[in-house]
């Protein structure tokens, strides 16, 4: 069998292939340049960038727990500005989809964002970071509620045409509920999950661990909760789903896509495997090859088929 | 390209009651690295506990062989489970990475100061130092006698460390950073190297700037990546001193002002002005 | 130093030392019983009894993920009358506090259950597990709706002047909403966290694992998430939390202690450790004989003191 | 008392591709143990990965010896990790768990079916049941041949198994509930055992009923506990065949009623009766 068809569609960006890096575990795609060819990626998704530069949280801002990591970065990153201004050139050459994060404490800091990056041709998409507390509602997340998240998704589509990928929280009763009410406003696809909110206690100095107290739980820990927000989300919208959460593998990755995700992306796995991500490209093609599948649509969702 | 791959573990020692050194073949890593450097290491194999890699300073070099060296101290569930692995076993590698020590041409003299185990990344700047024919002293702390690394191999290069024990009975009984003040009242350097605890860094910081002595330190921070790409290692590094693009500065921070910097990027090595 | 004071007390339940047993994890205690004494334990909370038998979730009904594992039992058992009738006999000669832990689908199923079981001398105080879903609601759990789970608890509070412990869902948006709701109607202790809901799929068959395709999570993998929440919801309530999830070793215990939990309960550890429980007990003495602690009651929230 | 420790692995012998004999020190659980009663080991004894113990058939004791053996194939983490013990480590080990093989006074004459590795529990029964001057015959199958189990065992205890191997060349070349159907046309048995993957016992249990032949197999599922608390094991048991207290029938089944019944309490053995 020659060599299968990986690509896929996801909100109108075109993908070679349907592994993405996740937002905040892969720098601006130049650390892992150094390991392998960045442009082997489906599509790059930068870290979490804010209107205004972010300092972050004090440190320690990770604590690793059973099969996961604990983190408190707190979306440290130079603005919008900066990014527009600098980081931007190192990506004019590059022939994949460039997804931009983007992450507020205001509903207008989303927009002033989205206006800003929407004239930049260099970005293909817009994730939108719906896990960060709303400052105006009493600091729940804009993620956790669904007529905050619905607003914020329309004001965001109103100002730009770029496609927007709109990102999940976990930490929420119903997640088909958020992931319906931001297709209605104008999603092109869904990205799930961001991390678990968590926390870990140094029992000998008798405080918490993170600089920040809480924390964000990625990582193999999470994947079962991933897999069946994934699984709950794709049977009740039209619209594509990235999943995420624990991926270290390509078998993790092939199931959330048989759970009904078009597109994966990986976070924590870069961490400790520097590889990850080709590999598991690799690791998808082989399965293709092995079962012979020649198109990877065949795949997304396959698990429900029989459901 | 950075090397990430499995290497041989061709001598494992234990030099103490939970020090050991491991030699592995890494020839690929050994031809870039400088000292300061340090290596992330995945000590198992399968399975995710631990998730994460552990960084290891470079210790020793052998370029000709290809071997690469680190000694490490047993704190925890990771370097517990180095410590059973087996010559001709392999471990996964990536490396070099971080900013290494900055050698200055016109330094004739120079002190370092570690603190346990914080000799490692010293061993290497060591015996690049005295290749280059340049006078060095070294202060060797730690709590213990048992503790103390570095001895035996300064010893083979040619060079007497001073010992401080804090427990005694060996040497001075007290803190290795005791011991650089008297020797700073006593003689001066061009500069000083440091490693070994935060609290031993920042009063060695303290001690040096009184003395107007410009140096460098190695600096540890819990890391994910090791490579720059989570900003998990972050530690707060004075402003204007050095020259990372990232820096946004630290609001809330009293003195001077701060923002936070990659220890695994920008670091682990800064200077004496960037810390504290 | 003598042997540390373990003793606390749990919503008018005195237990010798803070650790208790999880229900469904435990059987009724005969199982362990071959290990060891179970009149070792703080307190015996059995498994989830429901007004009918209930023949559980078709098989595979367990799975493997990263640092912990799904199940899809089903709320197996014999029914509440069988309860009374045969099981209760052997622990009449018991020392310990019996906890009976009740679930239904419907209001009047856990009403009906604790008025049957008001009587009953030996059992000690109920559990109310809120996870199960609410039938007249659509299926969503009554411990993910503020007013659901305040009308229950008020239901049964009403039938029963047995101290109740409601059991507090992990899939929430805010479980301090639920929790001070529970307290409000009357709830004596909260006990948290139950299962985080999950899945896996076997990418060879290209079916969900479990008979029931969704299962819960429970083990070292959820702990930082059940912690977190532990911390949230005892910095919000005045009556006490009894803490799980993931719970293996000492140190795992003394976690949520220190985050808050009076007393904590011990899962899926057993299945792993059949001595889980007394080596934990012991562990905490231990460490409170290492750090010259008298009583348990100091360790409790020592986390919090600074934060 | 269930016993729980740790028990030192006396020996660890490669049987096959993917085969393994381990041999226990657990005197404690050598003296109660019969036959089809199983083990469940911990595999791994740092970090959760794989979280829960294995279970695992006793494959044949010496009570005189203290020793313990079971025999296994690797399929997964977990078995992987197992086969690279070394003799001399310790294995976490509770038991003997379960339902033994049931023996009747009256039995003379018995056959045995069994399917790979699932000649485990087969092998310890025979062993009491030559013991006991049963004549036996025993048919061993596999889908390769390297796949099969107990043959040397048997003929050490003088017993010459019949051989169905699907892929041949070996024996029957078939499989082993085919030469089961050949074998019940000839001849008539007392009893029959059997274990194996649960598409063969299905089978198994047809042709015996079709016989009229009565008997019990072992039967497997994933575990957590091991012991009953946790009724993950459970596996549809025909109603009215059992003497569980748990039984709660399962309404939406066709067929006979069946209630969940836990594989490590009231099985792993079970009547032809009540199984499929
Ligand atoms: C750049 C760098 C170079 C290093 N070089 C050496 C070396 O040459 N030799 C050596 O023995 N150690 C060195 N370390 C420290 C070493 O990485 C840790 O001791 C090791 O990761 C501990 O792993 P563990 O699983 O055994 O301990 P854990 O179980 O993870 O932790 C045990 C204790 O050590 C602390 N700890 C864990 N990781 C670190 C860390 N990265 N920095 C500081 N404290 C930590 C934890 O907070 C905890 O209190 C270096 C660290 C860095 C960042
Ligand atoms: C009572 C009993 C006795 C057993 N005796 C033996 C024996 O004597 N020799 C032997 O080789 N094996 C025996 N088994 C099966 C053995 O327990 C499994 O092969 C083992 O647990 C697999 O672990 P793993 O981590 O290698 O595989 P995993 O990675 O966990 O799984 C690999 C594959 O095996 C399947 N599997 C895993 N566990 C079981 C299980 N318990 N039952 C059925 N399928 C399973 C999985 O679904 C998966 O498809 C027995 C099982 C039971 C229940
Ligand atoms: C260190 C770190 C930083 C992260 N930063 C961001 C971020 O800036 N924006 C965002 O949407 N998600 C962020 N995430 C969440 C990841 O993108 C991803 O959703 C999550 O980690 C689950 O995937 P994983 O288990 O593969 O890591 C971050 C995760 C980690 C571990
Ligand atoms: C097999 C199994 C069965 C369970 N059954 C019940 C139950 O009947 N009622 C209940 O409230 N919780 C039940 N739970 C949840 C546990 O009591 C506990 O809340 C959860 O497992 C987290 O703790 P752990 O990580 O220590 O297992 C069950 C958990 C498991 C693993
Ligand atoms: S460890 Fe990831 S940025 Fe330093
Ligand atoms: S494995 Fe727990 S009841 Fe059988």
């Amino acid at each position: 069998m020659n060599q299968p068809d990986l690509s896929v569609e996801i909100g109108g960006i075109s993908l070679k292939n349907p592994v993405m890096s996740a937002s905040g575990c892969y720098g601006y795609g130049k650390e892992y340049g150094a390991f392998y060819d960045v442009e082997k990626l489906g599509a790059l998704v930068v870290k979490g960038t804010t209107l205004e530069p972010r300092e972050g949280n004090p440190p320690p801002r990770i604590v690793e727990t059973a099969a996961g990591i604990l983190n408190s970065v707190g979306l440290q990153n130079p603005g919008v500005e900066y990014f527009i201004n600098e980081e931007i050139r190192t990506f004019s050459g590059s022939s994949i989809p460039l997804i931009v994060n983007i992450a507020g404490n205001l509903e207008e800091e989303y927009i002033r964002l989205a206006e800003k990056l929407d004239p930049v041709k260099e970005v293909s998409g817009l994730e939108v970071n719906i896990s960060c507390p709303n400052v105006k509602k009493g600091g729940m997340a804009f993620g956790t509620d669904v007529e905050c998240a619905h607003r914020l998704v329309k004001g965001v589509r109103a100002v730009t045409s770029k496609p927007l990928i709109v990102k999940l929280s976990p930490n929420v009763t119903d997640i088909t509920g958020v992931a319906l009410a931001a297709q209605e406003a104008g999603a092109d696809a869904l990205s799930l999950i961001n991390t678990l909110l968590g926390m870990a206690i140094d029992i000998h100095s008798r405080k918490p661990v993170l600089g920040n107290v809480l924390g964000g739980l990625s990582g193999p820990a999470v994947k079962p909760v991933a897999l069946r927000m994934v699984w709950q989300v794709s049977e009740k919208v039209r619209i594509p789903v990235v999943g995420m959460g624990g991926i270290m593998t390509a078998e993790d990755a092939l199931e959330f896509i048989m759970a009904g995700a078009s597109a994966v992306a990986v976070g924590t796995a870069n961490f400790i495997n520097p590889l990850a991500i080709p590999d598991i490209i690799e690791g998808i093609a082989g399965y293709m090859i092995e079962n012979n599948i020649r198109e990877f649509k065949e795949l997304i969702g396959a698990a429900r088929k029989g459901a | 390209m950075l090397f990430s791959s499995k290497s041989e573990i061709v001598q494992h020692q234990k030099k103490g009651p939970a020090l050991f050194r491991i030699d592995l073949h890494a020839p690929e890593i050994c031809g870039e690295a400088r000292p300061g450097q340090f290596v992330h290491l995945k000590v198992e194999e399968r399975g995710y506990h631990p998730l994460l890699r552990r960084p290891f300073s470079i210790y020793d070099l052998d370029r000709q062989e290809g071997v690469l060296s680190i000694t490490y101290k047993v704190v925890g569930l990771g370097t517990e489970i180095l410590s059973q692995k087996r010559q001709g076993e392999t471990l996964e590698i990536m490396g070099p990475l971080g900013r290494p020590f900055t050698q200055w041409k016109e330094d004739q003299k120079i002190i370092m100061v570690a603190g346990g185990v914080g000799y490692a990344p010293l061993n290497f700047l060591a015996r690049e130092l005295l290749g280059r024919n340049i006078k060095l002293e070294v202060l060797l702390g730690a709590r213990k006698e048992e503790e103390l690394v570095g001895e035996e191999d300064l010893k083979a290069m040619g060079i007497a460390p001073e010992i401080a024990v804090e427990e005694g009975p060996r040497g001075f009984a007290g803190r290795v950073t005791e011991l650089l003040k008297r020797k700073l009242e006593e003689e001066s350097f061009h500069r000083l190297y440091s490693c070994g605890p935060c609290s031993m860094l920042k009063e060695v910081t303290r001690i040096s700037r009184e003395k107007s002595l410009k140096g460098e330190v190695s600096l540890e921070s819990i890391m994910a990546c090791g490579v720059g790409a989570c900003l998990g290692c972050a530690f707060p590094v004075n402003e204007g001193s050095s020259e990372s693009k990232l820096e946004v500065s630290i609001g809330e921070s009293s003195g001077p002002k701060t923002s936070y910097q990659r220890v695994c990027v920008e670091g682990p090595t800064f200077s004496l002005e960037e810390v504290f």
